[in-house]
């Protein structure tokens, strides 16, 4: 990385960086590879969670092609991939159903969390609550080497006889246990990669509750900060349930447990045993001998504590990115947040109703329907918050001074494409409308709304936001904004039709809809998608070159290139090791922006009051008075 | 860090009291769980055999929380990390069984 | 740190980082077993009879020595950390290794136990029940013997000439041995007793 | 490869309610309409929350020389628009619980008029279908007589087990075609023997998982004579796409018709005296060889 020479340009170090010397004698490894440097990591996080984007999205345009000119060979690519994934240059369906598979969980698992926990969680907890680095900078270096190995395990799958993971990104038994070793794989790395969550998770929170800059009370913290706590918060108490729930199916594939099987199942114990090497799944083939052992269980069972652990986990991806969403808007309107406290509680009251909604992934799954009355209230109950953090935001743009740069074109468009894909929630939170709509499109759409127009336009916009000080260096502003239209135009191309489809009843992992009457019809609407995705998927590509070009051409950042008031931006341009190389005092909460008594529109947490007869924002009463200076 | 123990004294004596109960408690539930409830009782009696052996469970495990992870004399939102959890199983057992199949 | 900055201040909440981090973790162990406990509910309400006919065949003896000698552990370990607090070095190594034995010891029933099974042709597969039965305590073992390593490092370290005058490290481990206790004391009940016999 | 832009381009405009299959059955009007009272909830949020965003974005966007309004937010203000979504959508929750426990709930499955049993497979990707029979009456389903030849684990000491009918794929690639009456309640005992299937009729708005071990009702009244297609809503391994099944909904005249020849055509077979289920395995043997 660039950081190196970077660092020795820093010259902005005032006094005593304290740190100094302290820093030379660390060898290379130590210093890049296995860093216990918070900011290391989060660029560690960064990077591979961008190569796990680009994976996930090769398979999705793979789907794409696939959906939209079934059976022809895939262009470029499609005659020199092996005989076990394509034939005839075209996707296989069992291929297209491990594409689909790993692409939801590469996304989700690998790209989603990773970027807005593992990176966002690193980089900004540290420095915008002031401190030096995380509370177990050692949990922190570990809690990133388990992603490697555990993202690689899971891609090993293609490469086995039977193939990768299967049974899509929910793994629901019976199928993902009778499958073969690339389902083992898949459990495996779920369970690492859970377990890497875990550990940052369990770091976040001690960091943010012990490690606060002198004078940061809790209401104090910027929301970026309040929405990862509650996020680690998730974290911490819904991963491991999932975990549980994998070391039960992984004991329904190897030790033949029937915890998810009920009995008399006629289907195949596979012969996939790790320790004989033959991945081979005897499959349809052997009918008679298809009785599982045991018996007893329900597969009902693992549905609902997967969910338990992966509806929380859809909140995990969204609530950061919600955080950093409201900083850069506060940021760039030179406004405060409006409603600052209602923000906060309306992120706690999303992170508990969380807990109770996971029902709304199965209503048609056989539950008892009186069970899909109560998750249909909860869930509904749980629009509330998300609706009262839009008009907060739309309050804090109320009257700004909106500057559009390109993190702040992405925070906008996460508003606009969050009420979209919120809205298509509360559509499938009613019960009895879910019926039709459910394992359509439709929830292809919604998936895609709050995930990739949600999550990752805020992570684009913390990308565009955080950079300066990630590397030293600004991100071009027009590359950017490119990214961001490209982003933006195709993003929608691509997934607003797939509500049309869902209407019309287009099942979701169907590999080639067109064996159905009634879907024939939505092959050119198909072909518009994936032109659309295409197009979006390279459009990606300004971003990776804007983040290189930038870190060689880049301007070099000042400190605070935002004029932004969160301690991070208290810190040098490209802080070391350490942090800071001024002691931290908090004077103020983190949105004081336009304060009417002050020349500049912005007054830093960090910057002493001049002595005036009441020196906090206190002093400052909220009063009619003000909206006259506006 | 965690200077604001009581003296090492008492401290001492709690341990001892309260390993002293958990052995006690341990024998109770192993006798609470012998054949003692009248057969005529049926379905009632096993509910009460369950309720006894985790009513115990339930105590013993405060005991350990209280006296021998501290929960007693620490900082007191630390108790938010044994209560939620705990909330969190009620939920799910709940949904599980009382509204499950 | 190092660093000449006063960043590095007292942890604001007053619990030590480790320890904090420890309850955190806690939490999350709770809901581990939450969703095996959970589970384990659901399939026993659904085969009630197979249940209780299964846990009849467990041997409610060596569960009962395990449970002891899992309190006496902690309570060998609560001693070893007020030892160690009081700076008496030689006690604090006495109970740290009396812990280490129990843990040892635990682990040796368990793999009597084990294999006692097996010989009865009782495995995993066998039926749900043993399934709930091998991976619980299976895991449940796994928490004790992770336990055990670091542990053993203490106790070694301590005997080494720099000694071992951690506290804050101990009680901190000392915590995770009291929840791996924690949680036998409800799988103690839970699968060996409260099923009456019919 | 062809590809037409233009026919996308029309499709992406259209309203998204002009998207929904025919709606043929009796509860299917209701769902659509909360579907729609949804869709016009969300269109007219959608237009709220946009022209605000719009305009503000517009309005306020940066001036050198102009200064924010410093204001931190009124309770007053996040009181408002946390009742307002509340009743909003409590409203959507209040009106949306009759449909669904009219749908789900089997307390309130009408009086049957046909009862039958669908089970979905994963050995060859279809539907089985099991009719009663010319005696009305469903043979003992036994657990333990289970088999791939006798999926629904028909009891073979029981004589009403001996005349059911079971419908399956004519073999080939072909899909199962089972019959059912128009403007009858029709009860549907849901099942899979293998892995999780889902029961969707697009036209009938019916989707509902068939879970291994569970039997879960499910009913629908059909209202329309036609050919609709049967289609499986659940990953169920790699021939999911390929789970298709054709329902066709006679009259009630038709619909015995169909009855009687489908009886006949199984007497050689079931007239023979069945001591274990080879009668049904003839049958059922049929249904591997689809497998793709
Ligand atoms: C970041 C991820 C994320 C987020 C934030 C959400 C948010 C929501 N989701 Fe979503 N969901 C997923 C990710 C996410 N979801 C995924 C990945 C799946 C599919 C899993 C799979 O099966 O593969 C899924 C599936 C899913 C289902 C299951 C569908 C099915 O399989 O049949 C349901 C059902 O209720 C649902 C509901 C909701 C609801 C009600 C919200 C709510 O939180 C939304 C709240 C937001 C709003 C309501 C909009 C904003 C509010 C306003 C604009 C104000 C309105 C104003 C007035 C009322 C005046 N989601
Ligand atoms: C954050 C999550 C996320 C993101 C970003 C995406 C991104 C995309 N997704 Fe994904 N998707 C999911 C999460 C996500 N998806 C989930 C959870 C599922 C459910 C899975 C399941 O059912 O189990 C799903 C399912 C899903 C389906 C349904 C499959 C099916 O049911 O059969 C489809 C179909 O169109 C699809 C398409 C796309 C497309 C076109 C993109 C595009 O946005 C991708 C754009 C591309 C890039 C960002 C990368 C750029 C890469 C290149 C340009 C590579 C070029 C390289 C070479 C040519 C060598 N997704
Ligand atoms: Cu059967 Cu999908
Ligand atoms: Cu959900």
């Amino acid at each position: 990385m660039q950081s190196a020479t970077a660092h020795a340009h820093e010259t902005l170090g005032h006094d005593s960086h304290g740190d100094h010397a302290h820093h030379h004698d660390v060898s290379f490894i130590r210093k890049y590879v296995f860093s216990t440097d918070h900011k290391v990591i989060a660029k560690q996080f960064m990077l591979a969670s961008l190569f796990f984007l680009f994976v996930g999205g090769l398979f999705a345009l793979l789907i794409r092609w696939q959906l939209a000119f079934p059976g022809e060979a895939i262009p470029l690519i499609g005659n020199i991939l092996p005989d076990t994934w394509v034939s005839d240059g075209a996707v296989t369906a069992n291929f297209y159903t491990q594409l689909l598979t790993l692409h939801g969980t590469v996304m989700i698992f690998y790209v989603i969390i990773p970027l807005a926990v593992g990176m966002f969680g690193n980089f900004c907890i540290p420095l915008m609550i002031g401190t030096d680095d995380m509370a177990l900078p050692r949990l922190n270096m570990y809690s990133f080497w388990l992603v490697p190995p555990a993202g690689l395990i899971m891609l090993t799958g293609f490469f086995f006889d039977s193939g990768a993971a299967a049974a899509g990104w929910t793994g629901y038994p019976p199928l993902g246990p009778s499958s073969g070793a690339g389902q083992t794989t898949w459990l495996i790395s779920l369970f690492l990669i859970g377990f890497s969550s875990i550990m940052g998770a369990t770091n976040y929170m001690a960091t943010i509750l012990n490690k606060r800059a002198k004078g940061l009370e809790m209401f104090q913290m910027p929301l970026t900060i309040w929405a990862l706590f509650i996020t680690a918060i998730l974290i911490v108490l819904g991963t491991p349930v999932l975990a549980a729930a994998i070391s039960m199916q992984l004991a329904d594939q190897y030790l033949h447990t029937s915890f998810f099987m009920p009995d008399n199942l006629l289907i195949g114990a596979p012969d996939n045993s790790l320790l004989t090497g033959s991945f081979v799944q005897k499959g349809n083939e052997l009918l008679e001998h298809k009785q599982l052992l045991g018996g007893g269980g329900q597969p009902i069972l693992w549905q609902h504590l997967f969910w338990f652990y992966s509806h929380p986990a859809v909140y995990i991806m969204i609530l950061p990115g919600m955080g950093i969403v409201s900083d850069v808007l506060a940021t760039f309107a030179r406004k405060p947040l409006y409603g600052y406290k209602a923000m906060i509680f309306a992120i706690m009251a999303i992170g508990f109703l969380g807990f109770i909604v996971w029902g709304h992934h199965m209503f048609q799954s056989g539950m008892n329907p009186l069970l899909g009355t109560t998750f249909m209230l909860s869930t509904i109950v749980i629009a509330v918050p998300s609706a009262i953090k839009i008009f907060n935001w739309l309050g804090t743009i109320w009257r700004g001074n909106i500057r559009f740069t390109s993190a702040n074109m992405n925070a906008l468009a996460f508003i606009a494409t969050f009420i979209i894909g919120g809205l298509s929630g509360v559509f499938m939170a009613s019960a009895p409308v879910d019926i039709y709509i459910h394992d359509t499109y439709f929830i292809v759409a919604h998936i895609h709304y709050v995930l990739f127009g949600g999550a990752l336009f805020a992570i684009f916009s913390g990308i565009y936001y955080w950079f300066p000080k990630m590397y030293g260096k600004m991100l071009n502003e027009s590359l950017g904004r490119k990214h961001f239209y490209w982003s933006f135009i195709f993003f929608n191309l691509t997934f607003y039709p797939m509500h049309l489809l869902g209407v019309g009843g287009h099942m979701r992992r169907i590999y080639n809809p067109y064996i159905y009457e009634f879907l024939q019809q939505y092959q050119p609407l198909n072909q518009f998608i994936t032109v659309a995705a295409i197009i979006l998927g390279f459009s990606q590509f300004i971003l990776i070159f804007n983040i290189l070009w930038s870190l060689k051409y880049g301007k070099k950042a000042p400190r605070n290139p935002w004029q932004a008031n969160s301690l991070e931006w208290a810190a040098p341009a490209h802080p070391g090791h350490g942090n800071f190389d001024t002691d931290i005092q908090v004077y103020r909460g983190p949105y004081e922006f336009s304060h009417p008594d002050r020349e500049t529109d912005f007054y830093p947490q960090w910057e002493k009051p001049k002595d005036e007869p009441q020196g906090d924002e206190k002093a400052v009463p909220e009063t009619k008075e003000h909206s006259q200076s506006a | 860090m965690s200077g604001h123990h009581p003296d090492s004294k008492t401290m001492f004596d709690s341990y001892i009291k309260i390993a002293t109960a958990l052995f006690a408690l341990t024998v109770l539930t192993w006798v609470a769980a012998l054949d003692w409830v009248p057969k005529s009782w049926g379905e009632a009696g096993n509910t009460l055999h369950i309720a006894i052996g985790l009513l115990i469970a339930i105590v013993k495990a405060f005991m350990v929380f209280y006296v021998f992870m501290h929960l007693q004399f620490d900082n007191k939102f630390i108790r938010a990390f044994v209560f939620a959890p705990i909330f969190l199983f009620f939920v799910l057992t709940f949904a599980l069984n009382v509204l499950g199949p | 740190m190092s660093s000449g900055l006063s960043l590095a201040h007292e942890p604001v909440t007053k619990v030590a980082h480790g320890k904090l981090a420890m309850w955190i973790f806690l939490a999350s162990e709770i809901m581990f077993f939450t969703g095996f406990f959970g589970a384990f509910i659901v399939l026993r309400n659904s085969n009630l009879e197979l249940f209780s006919h299964s846990a009849a065949e467990l041997t409610k003896g060596y569960a009962l020595l395990n449970t002891f000698i899992l309190i006496g552990s902690s309570l060998t370990m609560a001693l070893s950390v007020l030892n160690l607090e009081k700076g008496n070095i030689g006690k604090f190594k006495l109970f740290l290794g009396l812990t280490i034995l129990c843990g040892f010891g635990f682990i040796i029933v368990k793999t009597i136990e084990y294999t006692t099974k097996f010989s009865h042709h009782i495995f995993p597969w066998t039926n749900v029940f043993f399934s709930f039965y091998f991976l619980m305590t299976g895991f449940h073992a796994i928490h004790v013997i992770a336990g055990m390593i670091p542990m053993t490092f203490m106790f070694i370290k301590a005997f080494t000439k720099k000694g071992y005058n951690h506290p804050v490290k101990v009680e901190t481990l000392g915590l995770y041995w009291h929840f791996v206790d924690l949680v036998w004391i409800f799988l103690f009940p839970v699968l060996y007793l409260i099923f009456p016999a019919h | 490869m062809s590809f037409d832009f233009s026919k996308a381009m029309e499709w992406a405009y259209k309203d998204m309610l002009t998207f929904f299959p025919e709606n043929v059955s009796t509860f299917g009007g209701e769902l659509d309409s909360l579907f729609a009272m949804v869709y016009y909830a969300s269109v007219a949020i959608f237009f709220i929350t946009y022209s605000i965003l719009i305009a503000f974005i517009i309005m306020y966007r940066h001036q050198e020389g102009r200064k924010a309004y410093y204001y931190h937010g009124n309770n007053l203000a996040e009181f408002t628009w946390t009742l307002l979504p509340t009743f909003l959508f409590a409203g959507i929750g209040l009106v949306s619980d009759d449909a669904w426990t009219k749908s789900k709930y089997s307390q309130r499955v009408p009086n049957p008029d046909v009862t039958i049993d669908v089970m979905g497979f994963q050995s060859g990707f279809g539907w089985q279908f099991r009719y009663p029979g010319p005696d009305g009456v469903f043979g003992n389903k036994v657990r333990n007589q289970i088999s791939s030849a006798n999926p629904f684990g028909i009891d073979s000491n029981d004589v009403h087990g001996k005349d059911d009918l079971v419908i399956i794929s004519p073999g080939g690639a072909r899909p199962v075609e089972a019959h059912l009456p128009i403007n009858k309640n029709v009860l549907v005992n849901l099942s899979s023997n293998d892995v999780l299937h889902s029961f969707f009729l697009p036209n009938f708005r019916v989707k509902q998982d068939a879970v291994p071990g569970q039997w879960i009702k499910v009913w629908f009244n059909g209202t329309k004579a036609g050919r609709y297609e049967i289609a499986c809503a659940e990953l169920c391994g790699s021939g999911h796409y390929n789970m298709r099944g054709l329902l066709i909904m006679d009259s009630h005249q038709d619909y015995d018709v169909w009855l009687d020849q489908q009886y006949k055509l199984q007497k050689p077979v079931l007239s023979a005296p069945v001591s274990d289920s080879s009668a049904v395995a003839a049958v059922a043997s049929d249904t591997t060889t689809t497998k793709n």
